[in-house]
């Protein structure tokens, strides 16, 4: 059982890794022939990368448009951001305890996200409507790893220095000390995490680096000023 | 209608996968705690709880005795922090006892490794004192 | 006919409003830091000891917190009074308020023996403990108040604003008197033991309120550069002034009902004669900064009219304020305890006032930091808000404030 | 873990026996009070017992400081050392002090009194009632202490104490006992040598520091037990409680003050 998670893993961490990369490398070379920034939209650069900045930590855009939606996004999000944060002791010897310590709340901010977004797939009409199967197994997936977790934390106790020394011989391909401990949760949590990390490359939790290359939020509303002319546009003038 | 049916499947597999894995029992795991031993513990001695309970859950033994000494007066209860500490300090080459909460003693080692922080010695002796 | 008025983000130019930003960061920054040297070392490096168990930290936080109540009161006139001339002042008064109390909790957190243990004070409560029950109500306060604002900010939330507003007035009042009941319910303490504490506390936080919300105001049009009429000003000036007025009368009654009671005379005698320091800062600090000299302002016929002459009203009574907390908190744990009526203590291995002597105390530079560092959070927050949301008006001016004014 | 259970169960054995010995040889009558004081290691305290003190200032000697420093050893409160660069006269005011001498002199009088001052184990104490987290509790049996795990150091306790009873630790505790755990940002207080009494002893270290420098001037003891000594001699003569307006119905009383 620990060779074939850590299979597992070496498998969808390749996955994650070259999936994702694949995946910005196409966003990167999708041509953008149009200035489209949403407006009001800053007028230079820097201004473009504080909006960005904006964005992807305050979620902006989402603020000024559904609050309830906002609230519910964000604490997952930054509930997210915590415990991976968190889990990083897992993997290194940095993380002081004075940190790792008061970030274990951070998984309820994290469920009761989740818990929220879930209610409002269900709830509000018009959002139920433009559901797929595929927005709801997102947010269970996510819950149910979210749940199986603050478990291991709040609940039924793992043997977390026998998951770090498992991951140490994991990272360092030392197979003869790949041993998992036997606790159910924990197994049930690796293998959602692992179902995550092979999905993440087609699902839309590309959004996360799609973001940065969303015309409407990563151009400067200069059209005036500058002359916007696409990549593959420039090369047909010359 | 065939996403339908596939989607279905797919997550039919996933049921099935999770709930193996969650049946599937496996021999205790002995791998790990090089970080801090003790001479009790490598002798392998019976803890006040088997080994494998006490390494998921000593803070949660501990906690039940102190609340029993402190509020209730009960003193020498099983699992108390200071037997803990007669049991699992470590000695020098001279006898003298190292304090648990040493860099790679005992209690340290794990915690530092995984970090966790260790509070109790901010009050409690780190060696017997009597 | 009343001119809509229109609420937009603070408009200031990105250069000045990050510079500001920077400063105040930077300061709250360094409170943070203070703290931090406190907690790593211990309470030792701060001027507290174990006669003066509540210090610097306490009286910036008391006064934030009281101050933070008071910042309300500006909105709760418009919604629960219904004086539609308040009515855009609310989402400043709301936002000043949450943001002052953040500031002032993050004090009085920091400066705990034990910070880390902060989930056991939200988890583990003694119910007849008047401070645990403020912990509830601190956090019911940044709820309620939050959502207030949000109904004052949201048309579509319309229906609950005079709810809404009804409970954040109730709410605040029974906070200030727990936060006032801190001090009333030591029974042990001569300087603090009166029933009187809660409502004095009340009136402070209006004063206290009030003057903060005036200068964050009068600043935040200047720097951006609209209007604010005098007619909005003269209402305010004229609240300010009877609060300051009422605060005074308060402190009167306080020292009053002292001298009734001859077991308190030497509790009155040493703030009012012999007490040192805390004789000069209440004369000097709580009467004349606090009270006297602003009222003087307030009422004066010519000076009342001019900002400047106003904003140093507002300072003052701050300034006095903060001075107040810091007699009525150290003064009265200065004061020896009155352990052997009828005999007088000459020797102790424990500072029992031997003597009469009262209790040392020298505030160290660490505390200080710590206190101004949440002030400087409480404005961060305050700057974030009103620039990121649609707090101020665009305009105070008169005709649009109270077309009446110039009749 | 079989050893020390061996030894918990030996000392168990040993304290009974102890205090059956001790029952036999005095007076019937006093059969129940040794009985309820050998509690039994395992069990919890009850309100059968309250522990109670009782000093008597008349016998309190001038200039000794011997309870003082037994407290101090007994919970090594000495062991805390003043930190480099810390100023005498301040550092002098942040130590914790669980007992302290206070010599009294009567205004009108004249009378010199000296007394021991230290928590007078109230059975309504205002230190519990302020506690945010019931970190300050009363146990069954009367002894009012500080429960340092729920400990946030807010020093409510300090403001609300009539007797400044109560310290908190200033600054880091290197070293500690294992009987008295102490650290820093923590409030403390007598405790009535509380890790003895629940060891089966019946005095504190006060007490015996005193009646080895030959002053008695301090007995402890059940105030439940009609029959025991601090019980006794209360009946016998009139004693007071500091600060009794307040009615707080202290555990230590004083006679001669």
């Amino acid at each position: 059982m620990s060779l074939a998670f850590a299979i597992l893993f070496y498998v969808a961490t390749l996955v994650l890794v070259v999936g994702v990369a694949l995946k910005i490398m196409q966003y990167s070379k999708t041509p953008a022939p149009l200035k489209i920034p949403t407006t009001p939209a800053p007028t230079t650069t820097s201004g473009v990368v504080m909006r960005m900045f904006r964005e992807v930590v305050f979620f902006e855009s989402l603020f000024k448009a559904t609050i309830w939606t906002w609230i519910f996004a964000w604490a997952f999000h930054m509930g997210l951001f915590a415990v991976l944060i968190r889990h990083g002791r897992y993997f290194h010897d940095l993380l002081p305890a004075a940190i790792v310590g008061p970030l274990k709340y951070a998984a309820f901010a994290m469920i009761i996200g989740l818990t929220g977004l879930l209610i409002r797939r269900f709830a509000v009409n018009r959002v139920r409507y433009i559901s797929a199967p595929s927005d709801y197994a997102m947010l269970i997936l996510l819950l149910l790893i979210g749940i199986s977790g603050a478990m291991m934390t709040f609940v039924d106790h793992v043997d977390v220095v026998g998951v770090k020394s498992y991951f140490h011989a994991w990272m360092t391909f030392d197979i003869e000390n790949l041993i998992l401990p036997s606790d159910m949760v924990l197994r049930i949590h690796l293998f959602l995490v692992a179902v995550l990390m092979l999905i993440f490359p087609i699902s839309k939790l590309l959004h996360a680096p799609g973001i940065f290359f969303s015309p409407t939020r990563n151009q400067a509303d200069n059209p005036r000023e500058v002359r916007h002319v696409a990549e593959w546009a420039e090369k047909l003038s010359k | 209608m065939k996403v339908r049916a596939f989607e279905h499947g797919l997550l039919l597999a996933l049921a099935v996968v999770l709930l193996s894995i969650a049946s599937v029992s496996s021999a205790e795991e002995k791998a790990g705690w090089k970080n801090g031993t003790s001479l009790a513990a490598t002798q392998e001695k019976s803890c006040v709880r088997d080994t494998a309970f006490m390494r998921r859950n000593h803070m949660e033994v501990i906690k039940h005795a102190r609340i029993d000494t402190v509020r209730k007066g009960v003193r020498g209860v099983d699992g108390s922090l200071s037997e803990c500490i007669v049991c699992h300090v470590n000695k020098d080459d001279k006898g003298v006892p190292i304090p648990v909460n040493q860099e790679g003693q005992f209690c340290a080692g794990c915690h530092q490794y995984v970090g966790v922080s260790l509070d109790c010695y901010q009050c409690h002796a780190t060696v017997p004192t009597h | 006919m009343m001119k809509k008025i229109y609420f937009r983000e603070w408009g200031l130019e990105s250069r000045s409003y990050w510079m500001l930003l920077v400063v105040l960061a930077a300061i709250a920054a360094i409170g943070g830091l203070a703290a931090l040297y406190m907690e790593h070392n211990g309470h030792w490096v701060t001027g507290m000891n174990n006669q003066i168990v509540w210090g610097t930290p306490h009286v910036f936080a008391i006064f934030l917190i009281v101050a933070a109540s008071g910042a309300l009161n500006v909105a709760s006139i418009g919604s629960v009074f219904n004086k539609t001339i308040y009515k855009p002042l609310a989402p400043l008064s709301a936002l000043l308020a949450i943001a002052l109390l953040l500031g002032g909790l993050l004090v009085l957190v920091l400066d705990l023996g034990r910070p880390d243990r902060l989930i056991v004070a939200m988890t583990t409560y003694n119910f007849k403990s008047i401070f645990a029950w403020n912990i509830i109500l601190y956090n019911g306060f940044f709820v309620i108040v939050g959502f207030y604002l949000w109904t004052v900010m949201d048309r579509k939330m319309k229906c609950y604003y005079k709810p809404a507003g009804v409970t954040a007035f109730v709410w605040r009042l029974v906070l200030t008197t727990g936060t006032g009941s801190i001090f009333g319910f030591l029974v042990a303490r001569q300087g603090f033991d009166a029933a009187i504490m809660a409502p004095w506390f009340i009136v402070m936080s209006f004063g206290f309120g009030l003057a903060i919300y005036m200068l964050v105001l009068m600043d935040a049009f200047k720097r951006d550069q609209r209007p604010l009429g005098d007619a909005i000003m003269r209402k305010l000036k004229g609240l300010l002034a009877v609060f300051v007025a009422a605060n005074l009368m308060f402190m009167v009654t306080f020292h009053l009902t002292n001298l009734y009671g001859t077991e308190n005379h030497a509790f009155e005698v040493f703030i009012m004669l012999n007490g040192g320091i805390y004789t000069a800062l209440f004369w000097i600090g709580q009467v004349l900064i606090g009270g006297l000299l602003p009222l003087a302002i307030l009422f004066h016929p010519t000076l009342s009219i001019s900002r400047g002459w106003l904003t140093a009203a507002a300072v003052m009574v701050v300034v006095g304020g903060w001075l107040t907390i810091y007699v009525i908190v150290i003064g009265g744990q200065a004061f020896p305890m009155a352990m052997f009526p009828g005999k007088t203590i000459i020797e102790s291995g424990f500072y029992d006032g031997v003597d009469g002597m009262a209790a040392s105390y020298i505030p160290s530079i660490p505390e200080v930091l710590l206190g101004l560092g949440g002030v400087a959070v409480a404005l961060v927050v305050t700057v974030i808000g009103i620039r990121m949301l649609k707090i101020l008006p665009i305009s105070l001016a008169d005709e649009v404030a109270d077309p009446h004014a110039s009749a | 873990m079989n050893n020390t259970q061996d030894t918990n169960q030996k000392r168990r054995q040993f304290l009974l026996k102890g205090a059956a010995v001790t029952a036999a040889a005095v007076a019937p009558g006093v059969m129940l009070h040794t009985a309820v004081v050998a509690k039994p290691l395992g069990e919890a305290v009850t309100d059968a017992v309250r522990w109670g003190m009782l000093i008597d200032a008349a016998k309190c000697a001038d200039g000794c400081d011997s309870c003082v420093q037994a407290c101090n050893d007994e919970n090594g409160l000495d062991l805390l050392q003043k930190p480099q660069g810390q100023a005498e006269d301040l550092w002098d005011q942040q130590i914790p002090k669980w007992i302290r001498n206070v010599k009294v002199k009567d205004n009108l009088s004249g009378h010199v009194t000296n007394l021991p001052m230290m928590c007078q184990h109230c059975e309504e104490p205002p230190c519990v009632d302020v506690c945010p987290t019931t970190a300050s509790f009363r146990r069954a049996d009367g002894i009012v202490m500080v429960d340092r795990h729920l400990c946030i150091g807010c020093r409510y306790c300090m403001m609300a104490c009539p007797y400044k009873a109560r310290s908190f630790v200033h600054d880091v505790v290197e070293h500690k006992l294992t009987r008295a755990p102490r650290g820093k940002g923590c409030v403390e207080s007598c405790n009535f040598c509380v890790h003895r009494l629940d060891d089966g002893q019946t005095t504190t270290a006060c007490q015996d520091a005193c009646a080895k420098e030959g002053h008695d001037a301090i007995t402890f003891g059940d105030l439940n037990d009609p029959h025991s000594e601090v019980s006794q001699a209360l009946k016998e003569q009139s004693s007071t409680q500091i600060r009794a307006d307040l009615k707080l119905n202290t555990g230590v009383r004083y006679r001669g003050v």
